[in-house]
Order: structure tokens, then C-alpha cells, then sequence
């Protein structure tokens, strides 16, 4: 039990320092000058140096990622749910939200700012728009993809559709959900950037992380720019990880994903 | 966001101030240094305005904004202005914030450029579908292909034969302290010099012509101190809102204004600080209408009406 | 006044898409408290009947009534216990019994006796919090027989529901279901393989022959009810026994 | 037969009508001028105004979009089959490809520029990177998630690793990974088009969409804008179509999501 | 010299997670050429055991050595017919047959030819071109039946693999398969619900209690084969099945 709890880390940590050492050896090799690709020892300095700027656009940022996960999760799940409700309110809206989500989100940008205003709510939207289809894409092939043997069953009691629904297709479709909500999860951080990028505003002198980028990217300060990276990495980590819990909480008992060997 | 981002305290006791908004370009930064230093000066608000700075970043959309009303003052180049006019937008022309334009071209001093005809057959990071390029093109009979300007300054210090749209006040600053060796051509020096200017929707002017006016002068007040005054205090403020800008960068780029002459002209031309003349405003339509990139043609008074300089600025009857 | 029958199947066929006859012309009227087996060779169209009648399938020619009703509008006074266990993976045991009820909005606590009761029926009161997952074959098929008894439909779809018991369990069931017909009557239709299970259970074995499948026979099984377990020693429960085994044998033909 | 097909095509084009009519209900009722939203009819006549240099941006945009999205879904798809062949090369590198994906792309351009030059194969890198990890996260999803009695079946069989991945967790994934498919679909023109934007380059004045995005955007050209957003959308249903034409293929003889009543 | 037991099953205890005792203490020695039948109650373990000698699930204590090897590098000499059917959705009737085959290498020739002897020994040689989903249940479990006998093993595993299967087509299931071991002999394992089955097949009985799952009796069957059909009528037989009844409804206790 402990040494396999200590395999878990040790596995990605070995794969980790091999990536490391890679990247040394590349720079080296390839004579990458630190203003195109620092090393990681340098972005890591870089994160300590700036750490103080870093966190307070990491605040910023994860405020937006947050409302903006939570608005894609929510309303693609809402939205996977009408569109599993019938197939007729699927032919007739489905491709009006893929022309929704193929729509390059730097030509909306400019709508959302002048009504949303700057700033957080703009970016949240734009979040949103990056993170729902992933969501809506997985829900709603997990609803279509449901046990005809179980649909009969529902059929026999007489289940309303919103029974079906709630306790057929839901349930079923959880699988392919929190995959869904797996991809949006690491596009939330991803998401805010680029609003922040695209809409945001450096009200009294805090910027997001996609502020920071900008900042650093225009200053040449390149370790500096990686740092950023990596701040969003940890924030999509941690938005990960909080999925994978979910994932854990709720199919580990009864899903083919989650079962040991026994 | 609407918090009073660069507001003095109010002074009690007098009648209320008119509260209006100038829409920034970019975040705070030494280019916007002569409003800062009005509003930390108190000049607004002895003309009776209480102006709340709002920063601009990537895609401020400052002239939708103030097309629609939701801003009233923002600044830009007259090109753009011009195109935006062009294309149904109403903006108005107010006053000059530089006379010269502060873009330029940046290029490595091993890049073996000599001048605009050398940059025949380059790559040349700039705004897709910016009018210089286009003008540049046909004055100087070359061609030259575009990679989108993406704010980054890596790819520049990675090729010595890097070609790079920047601001002169800025970027060259940057790759300097990295160890290269950037030379620079003010797009202006080409001939095509647009001016940079503060402005306002056509609406707003033809309804509070006193404000503008106000503004217009209590922001020339200001410009003319960050210039050549104390800005100390407009610089704190400017530190504060964007980290980024330390005082040695701020005083690189208020030097490089002052070197360049770029807000207050050239004495000599009778150029100063706010003046626009209106000949040469003209003769900016006619090269962009040359290369067609106005939608409906536009004339200089679709654009810019000198009512709202202060009286000496205004151009003499006579001259027109 | 005499009440029209409870189902009526009349000239029905069925083929699958372009696929060859399934059913084939298949008569047959049922009254309201019949218990009527259906028994024939593996894939003669069993299943297929008992997915009619529920409405689960579409006739390719003649019609169903139940209870003057299509089989769909009728679905109200049916229960279906599948072939295989169909239960619901992330449903607990008897969260799964309880599904039925639930979905047809009884309160809670008589939900919880009646799962409770029916687990027990079928042997599985200490099974209530497992997952599917980890029960054994036979007690799968029996958390689906608990489920389709907890509602106590006025007629009853069983397709082979005791197939994966031991002869003990079943014949406990056997016992247990004519039991429980007691208390909650219902009209029931009996998939099975066991000759003997269709003659203690029924009142009539309709025998089908298979491709296409039809109706070769139907026996009429005379015992009242209720019927003691002792009656499977019988000289007459042996004697229809033995019949209906020839019957059975006899559509099979020279296979 | 023939009604439903006209079905198919009716409801959502009706629900377009209505949708174009709120376009034009909310332009005229909220004043929204045109240079920020313009009216359906205006972008459709930008778009025929600017028929030839939309075409020629395309045809650029749709071969980064094209290559992108096939290395997007080859490599993940590759990517997910390692994953899914071990548990332990899942945990040695999946964090690192969490990482990858959640780096923000304007970070890494500069380096993909470096390496593989300006134009075509940067933009495809890029496209690469936004469109790959759906397609990992899905289809490893679906690896994990094959039938636990299967498994013993294949155990009972003597299979090695590479028979049980390639009869059993393929095709067992497959819903899972068109899904991915789906989602890489749609992104593939967003990822050409910011590719466009971050490593493009407009030699002899052909740039592709995200090109011309910049330009009309510069120049306030918005109902030509908007048609730039037009032409993404046309080419996002174009992969989307194929993808659901593979779907069909794979799944209709035997997946529950394809099977209709009988 | 005397071979070693192909099968040892010493004092082997399972237990799920923190679960019930499921089996306890089994110990069973099997020879080469045997048929063991496992017959109990639902639940007692039966599938349990034969998945431990798959070593498709450990032992909590004790041990199985199969022909010297433990059961997971023995699982080359075993099949398994599993208790549903284990199709593969997305796999023809013929292809899901093939797949053992297939895994382990054999030429295509070969497979094909084995492919549609098995699919008529099970009675679908038609029915070699649909999925899965297009059969009837008895259907679905003659595939696996087929899959199983393609493979032609040394140890065959059978969980209930008739159970869906009416008593003809059962019957003669069991026949082919006592006259496949003719060709291709196998040690069998195999679990059944049917007494006669179990006497009709077997060279033992094992017949297991419940909670916990344990051996009860072992009951030899002496017929010698092969053994005809008309074995099913001698009075021995009959003797031997009611003596097999009897031990199985002793374990069924008071319940
Ligand atoms: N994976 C599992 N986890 C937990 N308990 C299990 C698991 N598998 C089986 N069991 C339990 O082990 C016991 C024996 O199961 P098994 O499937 O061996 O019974 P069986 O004799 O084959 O019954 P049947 O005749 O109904 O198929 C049952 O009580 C069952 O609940
Ligand atoms: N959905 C379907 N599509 C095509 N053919 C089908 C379908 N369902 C059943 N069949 C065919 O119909 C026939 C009858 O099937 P059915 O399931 O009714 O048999 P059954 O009598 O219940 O057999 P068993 O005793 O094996 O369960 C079979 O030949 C089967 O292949
Ligand atoms: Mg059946
Ligand atoms: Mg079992």
C-alpha cells in the first residue's frame, strides 16, 4: 500500500527530471538563447523573482478561470441536457451552438466588452465560450449512448422523459461528462488568459495572468513570460485535480473505470 | 470596471464636477503621462471635470466605446480616426497629443537597412492591414510581406533579420537591455505622419462643446508640465497602476519623447504642444484616400473642427 | 356482463428489417388472472412476443389489445422482467428495486417496506446495499424479479426469469410468486425452459414452433389454486408433464 | 422516409430564421450599430464583397486547419493508446501533457517559430496543440472505461498488451474518441486561425483568416469581420460533418447512441 | 510413474475487500480427463471457484496449482464459457467466434473452417453474419458456447452455459459435447443448476453449501463413456440423480 502510494509520485517525478534534463540538453544542443526558451531553472528563479506580481495576477485570474469553469460546466451540462431532452430541440439548435463555438473568439471579443464592460465579467464569457463545447460535445454523446435495455426498462415504468433524464441519462452519461468537464477544466486557465488578453483590465495596477503575459512577452523578460505558464499550469492542475476528485466521488463504485482487480 | 482608477480627492465646497471618462490606449504607461500628471495636478478639476483614467490593453476598442458613448475622450492616431470615420463611425478630432507619431520601425543594426527602400522583399512584423505599409509601399514602389504583430519582443532578438513595427518610446529600450543593437525609422521620417490626438464622438462634441474645450486645455496644461516640468508625482501614479513601468524605463521613454520632439513639434514649424494644422491633417486624407483604404471619403471636417483648441492653436481664418 | 379479455393478439407477424419471419400469424386471447407460459426451442420468438405485448416493438402486420388499449397506452398495467438482469449499475440493490416506485412517485415509506419485503422475497435481505457488480449471477436475475414484484402490475412479463436459479430457489419462487397472486392478482406471461416450472405455475402452455415462429400447441393446465408444493408428485402433474414435454419435443421435428 | 429527411433540414433551418430574426430584433431594439455588431444581411454582403481575398484566406487557413487536425487526432490518439497501454506510462507522462495543453499557446508560439520557421508547419504546431488534448482526454477515457468482463475474456484468451488494445480497448473507445474527433473538429479552424495569428505570414499578401481577422479588425471593417467568423464556421462544419459521416461508419451497426427503435 | 493431479485446489479461502467469507477452505483434487460439476445454491460461490482456477481473482489464503503452474500461467490450457454471454458488441456472430482463434494465431483457413464447424454444432450456422444485439438470449449464450469449443482447450471452464437454453436443444448441447471430448478431450469444469445435467455429464459432482461457500458432498458418477442418451432412462441414472437431488436440497438446510 505505501510503496505504491510512493510509486505514484515517484513515476511522474522521474519522467519529470528526464524532461528537465532533456531540456537542458536541447538548449544546449540546439544553442536556444534564454529570450527564446529559458531553462527551467531560469523560469523557476524568474517565478520566485516576480512571485509577489505573479500572485496577485494568479488571484485575478483564477477568479475569472473559476466563474468561467463553472458557468461552461453548468451551462453546457444545462444545455447537453435540452438537447438530449429531444431530438427535435437537437436538429434544430445543435448547429447553431457549434457555429457558437467555432466562431473565433477574438471576433466576439469586442461585443462582449462593449456590453459586459472590461474586465471580469467580459472575461468570464470568454472563458465560457472556450470551455462549454467540450462539455456539451461529451454530455451529450453520453446521453445519446445509453443502455437501450435500460431505455426499455424506463419505458416500462412509465417514466416521464425528465425521469428518463434524471435517472437514466444522467447517471449514464456521467462518464463521458466529467470527461468533458476534464477538458474544460484545463482550458478554464487557458480560457482567462486570453480574455484577459482579449478583454481584460489592469484596474488599480493589477492585471490578470494574461495581463502579466503581455507585459513580460513586450519586455523581452522570457523566463519571466514561462513563469506565467507555469502559474497557469498550476491552476489548471488544480482545476484537474478537483475534477478528478469529482470523478473519484462518483464513479468509483460502480464505473469499469475505477474498478481494481477485485 | 468602473472605479476611479486616477481621481484626486475632491475638493469640498465647490460646484459639482462633471464627471467624464478618457479611455486609454494601452495600460498606464509615460505616453499617457501629461493626463496623469492633470489629474494629479488638480487641472481638471479647477476647469470643473472630474476625469477617471481608463486603462486600454490589446482590445480596448477605444472608438466603438466612444462611438457608443460609453467612453468620452480617448486618444489615437488621425489614420485610424480617419478610417474609422470612413467607415460611419462619428468621431471627432480634438487636439494633438504628439505631433509626431511615435511608431517606428525597429531593426537589428547588423540587419544591413539603410532606409524604407531597403526593406523591399523583408518580412516586417506589423498590424495586418495597417496604412502605413500599404503607403509605404507604393511611395517607395516595394513590397513587403507581414507577419502579425504579437506584442513579443523574442522573435526580434532571435533574427538579426528581424524587422519590427514598434514604438519608439518603447520596445527599442527592451532589446537593448537584452544586448542588441536596435536602429529604428520613425514611420513619420517617410513622410506619411499622422498625428496622435485625444477625441470624441461627434455627438458629444456638438452637445458639450465647453467640456471639450476644458478638457482639451487643461490637458494641454498637463502634457506641457509632464513634458517639461515636474512629472514626479504623474509617474508615481503611472508606477502604481503598471508595475512594469519602472523609473528608468519612464524616464527613457519621457527622454525619447523630449529627443524626438514628439509632443511638443518643432517650434521652428510652428508646431505646439495640442496644435493640429489642419493642412497637413488634409493632406494625411488625400494619401489615405490614395490608397483606399477609406471607406467613403472623408473630409477634414467629418473629422476635426478646431473650435475645441484653446485660442491661440487655432489655425488664423486667413490661412484657410 | 361478461368482461372483454384482457389481451388480445391477433394474425400478429413480425420481422426484423429485411430479416426473415420472426413470428409468424400468432393467435391468441388471454383473460384477465391467466398465467400463460410460453415455451419453445431457443430464438423461436419468445422474447420477441413478450416485447410486443409490452409495446417495446411494433407488429409488422395484425394487432395487439390489452385491456382495449395498444400495448404502449397499456404499458400502465405491465412490468417487464427482462431476460437479463437489466439492472441499473450505479444503483444499489435496492435502490434498484426501488426504482419502479420511485419513478411512479410512491412515498417514501411505503417504497422502503415494499423493497424491503420483496428482497426478502427472493432471498436477498442482506444483498440491500451491494452493487450489481457484486452479486453472483443468479442473484442479479433475483434483485430483478424483486424489482418487477414491488409493483405489483396487474399483468406481468416474465422472460425467463428463474433460468440462472438452482431448483431449490426456484422452486421456492415458483411457490412464492403463485403466493404472492394471491394477495396482489395479476395475469401473467411465463417465459421459461422448465417444462415442469410451466405446468405448476400456469393455467394454460402455449407451445411455439420455431422459423417462423408460431403457435404449435396449447395446453390447458386444469389444478386450482393455490397449488401446494405437493402437487409436482402427482400421477396428473406428471402426467401433463410428460405431455407437455412430447409437445415440446414434437415441434422440434427431427432436429 | 422522405418527410423526416425534409424534417432534418426544416427544424433547424427554422430555428435559424427565428434566430436571424432576434439578430435583427435586438440590433434595432438596443441601437447596436453596425461597426459592433452588424446585421446578418450586411455580413453576408461583406462577405460577397470580399469574395475573393475570403477565398484565397481560406484555402491558406483550411490546409494549417486540415494538417493540424489530422496530427491533433493521429497523435492523440497515438498518445492515448500509450497512455492506455500501461498504467504506469500513464502516470509518467499524463501530468506532462496536462501541461502541455494547459501552457498557454502564445507562449510556445515563439519557440515553434524558431524551430520550424514562420508559416505553414508553426501554424499546424499550433493547431496541433489546441486541438489534441480533447482527443487524449477522451479517448484515454474510453480506454479505461472498456467492459470489466471483456477484459477477463481477453485474460482468458492468452492476449498480449497490443492484441487486448487493438481488439478490444480500440474498439471499444471508439464512441469516446469520435467524440474527441468532434471536439478536435472544431477547433481545428480556431487553432489555424490563431496560428495564423501568432506564426503567420502573409507572403505575397495572402495571409490566411486569422490574417484577414486582424486586418478588417484594424481597419474597423466589422461586417467583414464577422464574415471571416462566417467562413471559420463553414469550415469548422465541414470537418464536423466528416467526422460525423465516421461516426456513422463506425458505429451505427452496433453502438446504442446509433440504434433506432427495431 | 503417476502423472500429478491436473488440478489442486488446497484449502483456498476468498474473501471480497472486508466482505463475508464467500468460499471457505475448498480443497479438490482433479485428474486429467474429468468432468467435475459444481451445483449449489444461487450464490454460493460456484462462479467464484471457477474463476479462481481462470486466476481471474486471487485466493485470500490457501492455494491452486494447475498441471504444476499457478492459474494465471496456466491460463494457456484453460477457456471459459462465463455465465452472459461476453460477446463483443461491435463483433459479428462469426467474428466473436473467431476471436480466440484469432489472438492466439491461428492461419485463417483454419479459423473460418473451425468457425462454422462450432456455429453448427451450437445450431447457428446461419446466424453467423449478425451482431450481437440481433439475437435472442439462448442465441447469444451458443456463440460463447461456440467461441469456447473453437479453442478446443485442455481445462474448460462452463458457467451455467446451457441455463438459457431450452431442454432439447440442452439435451443436445450435452451430447456434442460428450462426443467432443471423444476428439478433442478436455478436463471439465462446470457449473450447472440442472441435477440431471450434472449426473448426465460428469465424473463427479461436487455440490457446495452456502455462506460461507463450501464443499458439502462429492458424489462419483461411474457411467462410462461414452454415454448414450438413452442413459438418461436406466433406472441407475435415476437412482443417481434422486441421490444427487437429495445432497443438494441437504445443503438448502432449513431455508
Ligand atoms: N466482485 C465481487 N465483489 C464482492 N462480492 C462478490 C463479488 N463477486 C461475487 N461476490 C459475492 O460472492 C458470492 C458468490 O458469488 P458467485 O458469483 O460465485 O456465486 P454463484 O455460486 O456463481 O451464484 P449463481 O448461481 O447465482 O451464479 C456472492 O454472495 C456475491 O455477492
Ligand atoms: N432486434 C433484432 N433485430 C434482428 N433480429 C432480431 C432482433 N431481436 C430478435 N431477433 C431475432 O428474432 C428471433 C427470435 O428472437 P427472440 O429473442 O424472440 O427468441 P427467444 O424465443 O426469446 O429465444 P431464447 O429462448 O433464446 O431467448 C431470433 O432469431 C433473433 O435472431
Ligand atoms: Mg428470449
Ligand atoms: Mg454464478
Amino acid at each position: 500500500m505505501k510503496s505504491t502510494r510512493l510509486m505514484a509520485w515517484l513515476q511522474p517525478a522521474i519522467t519529470g527530471l528526464a524532461l528537465i534534463g532533456l531540456w537542458y540538453a536541447v538548449k544546449a544542443g540546439f544553442k536556444i538563447p534564454t529570450f527564446v526558451l529559458p531553462s527551467p531553472g531560469e523560469i523557476a528563479q524568474a517565478a520566485w523573482d516576480e512571485r509577489g506580481p505573479l500572485l496577485s495576477a494568479a488571484m485575478v485570474t483564477v477568479r475569472g478561470a473559476l466563474l468561467g469553469f463553472f458557468a461552461a460546466v453548468s451551462v453546457g451540462f444545462l444545455l447537453a441536457m435540452a438537447l438530449g431532452f429531444s431530438p427535435r430541440i437537437k436538429a434544430s439548435f445543435y448547429p447553431y451552438i457549434l457555429i457558437l463555438q467555432m466562431m473565433p473568439v477574438t471576433i466576439l471579443a469586442p461585443v462582449f466588452v462593449l456590453w459586459l464592460g472590461q474586465g471580469l465579467p467580459s472575461i468570464v464569457a470568454i472563458t465560457f465560450m472556450i470551455g462549454f463545447f467540450p462539455v456539451v460535445a461529451n454530455t451529450t454523446m453520453g446521453f445519446v449512448s445509453v443502455d437501450r435495455n435500460l431505455r426499455e426498462l424506463f419505458l416500462m415504468c412509465k417514466a416521464t422523459r425528465a425521469q428518463e433524464v434524471r435517472y437514466l441519462r444522467i447517471p449514464g452519461a456521467m462518464p463521458y461528462f466529467l470527461t468533458g468537464m476534464k477538458i474544460a477544466g484545463t482550458l478554464a486557465p487557458i480560457g482567462a488568459i486570453v480574455g484577459d488578453f482579449l478583454a481584460g483590465s489592469a484596474e488599480n495596477g493589477v492585471g490578470g495572468i494574461g495581463f502579466m503575459t503581455i507585459a513580460y512577452f513586450s519586455q523581452l523578460k522570457t523566463p519571466a513570460l514561462f513563469a506565467t505558464g507555469l502559474v497557469a499550469c498550476v491552476m489548471g492542475f488544480l482545476f484537474v485535480g478537483g475534477v478528478n476528485w469529482l470523478h473519484w466521488r462518483l464513479l468509483h463504485s460502480w464505473h469499469d473505470s475505477m474498478v481494481k482487480k477485485e | 470596471g468602473d472605479k476611479p482608477a486616477a481621481t484626486a480627492p475632491a475638493a469640498a465646497g465647490e460646484k459639482p464636477l462633471t464627471k467624464i471618462v478618457l479611455q486609454t490606449d494601452w495600460y498606464a504607461q509615460p505616453e499617457h503621462g501629461g493626463f496623469y500628471q492633470a489629474v494629479v495636478k488638480g487641472y481638471y478639476k479647477e476647469v470643473g471635470l472630474d476625469v477617471q483614467i481608463v486603462q486600454g490593453g490589446p482590445n480596448a476598442i477605444p472608438t466603438q466605446k466612444v462611438a457608443m458613448g460609453a467612453t468620452q475622450f480617448s486618444i489615437g492616431r488621425t489614420d485610424e480616426i480617419a478610417i474609422a470615420v470612413g467607415r460611419g463611425i462619428p468621431l471627432q478630432v480634438v487636439a494633438a497629443l504628439m505631433q509626431r507619431d511615435p511608431q517606428a520601425i525597429m531593426f537589428h543594426e547588423e540587419g544591413g537597412i539603410g532606409g524604407f527602400k531597403d526593406l523591399d522583399g523583408r518580412n516586417i512584423m506589423a498590424v495586418p492591414g495597417a496604412g502605413w505599409i500599404m503607403l509605404m509601399e507604393k511611395k517607395f514602389g516595394i513590397k513587403v510581406s507581414v507577419t502579425p504583430l504579437d506584442f513579443g519582443l523574442s522573435r526580434f532578438m532571435a533574427d538579426k533579420k528581424f524587422v519590427q513595427q514598434c514604438f519608439i518610446t518603447n520596445e527599442p529600450y527592451y532589446v537593448r537591455q537584452q544586448g542588441a543593437k536596435p536602429k529604428t525609422l520613425l514611420l513619420s521620417d517617410m513622410g506619411f505622419s499622422p498625428y496622435r490626438v485625444w477625441y470624441t464622438s461627434r455627438a458629444y462634441a456638438a452637445k458639450n462643446p465647453e467640456i471639450v474645450r476644458a478638457f482639451t486645455a487643461a490637458s494641454i496644461r498637463g502634457w506641457t508640465e509632464y513634458i517639461s516640468g515636474d512629472r514626479a508625482e504623474a509617474d508615481k501614479i503611472i508606477g502604481s497602476l503598471n508595475k512594469q513601468m519602472v523609473p528608468e524605463f519612464i524616464a527613457y521613454s519621457v527622454g525619447a519623447m523630449r529627443e524626438f520632439k514628439l509632443v511638443t513639434g518643432d517650434p521652428a514649424k510652428g508646431e505646439a504642444v495640442g496644435k493640429i494644422d489642419p493642412a497637413r491633417l488634409e493632406d494625411e486624407l488625400r494619401q489615405l484616400a490614395a490608397i483606399g483604404v477609406l471607406g467613403q471619403p472623408v473630409k477634414l471636417a467629418d473629422i476635426f473642427d478646431p473650435q475645441f483648441l484653446p485660442e491661440g492653436l487655432r489655425p488664423a481664418k486667413a490661412a484657410q | 356482463m361478461s368482461a372483454p379479455s384482457l389481451v388480445r393478439i391477433e394474425h400478429v407477424s413480425k420481422r426484423f428489417g429485411s430479416g426473415p419471419l420472426v413470428l409468424d400469424n400468432i393467435g391468441l386471447t388471454v383473460e384477465r388472472g391467466e398465467f400463460v407460459s410460453l415455451i419453445g426451442p431457443s430464438g423461436c420468438g419468445k422474447s420477441t412476443l413478450l416485447r410486443l405485448i409490452a409495446g417495446l416493438t411494433e407488429p409488422t402486420s395484425g394487432q395487439l389489445v390489452i385491456d382495449g388499449m395498444t400495448p404502449e397506452d397499456a404499458r400502465e398495467l405491465m412490468f417487464f422482467v427482462f431476460q437479463d438482469a437489466n439492472l441499473m449499475p450505479w444503483r444499489k440493490v435496492a435502490e434498484n428495486v426501488e426504482l419502479p416506485l420511485l419513478l411512479r412517485g410512491d412515498a417514501t415509506a411505503r417504497r422502503t417496506e415494499r423493497v424491503k419485503r420483496m428482497l426478502e422475497v427472493v432471498g436477498l435481505g442482506d444483498a440491500a446495499g451491494k452493487f450489481p457488480w457484486q452479486l453472483s449471477g443468479g442473484m442479479r436475475m433475483r434483485v430483478s424479479i424483486a424489482r418487477a414484484l414491488s409493483v405489483a402490475p396487474e399483468i406481468l412479463l416474465l422472460d425467463e426469469p428463474f433460468g440462472a436459479l438452482d431448483e431449490m430457489t426456484r422452486d421456492k419462487l415458483n411457490e412464492d410468486l403463485l403466493a404472492l397472486r394471491q394477495t396482489d392478482p395479476f395475469t401473467g406471461f411465463f417465459v421459461t425452459h422448465s417444462v415442469a416450472e410451466a405446468v405448476f405455475l400456469s393455467t394454460r402452455i402455449v407451445v411455439l414452433a420455431a422459423n417462423p415462429g408460431r403457435v404449435s400447441t396449447v395446453i390447458d393446465v386444469p389444478f386450482p389454486y393455490p397449488r401446494p408444493p405437493e402437487l409436482r408428485e402427482t400421477p396428473e402433474f406428471l402426467q401433463l408433464l410428460a405431455a407437455t414435454a412430447r409437445a415440446l419435443r414434437a415441434v422440434r421435428g427431427g432436429h
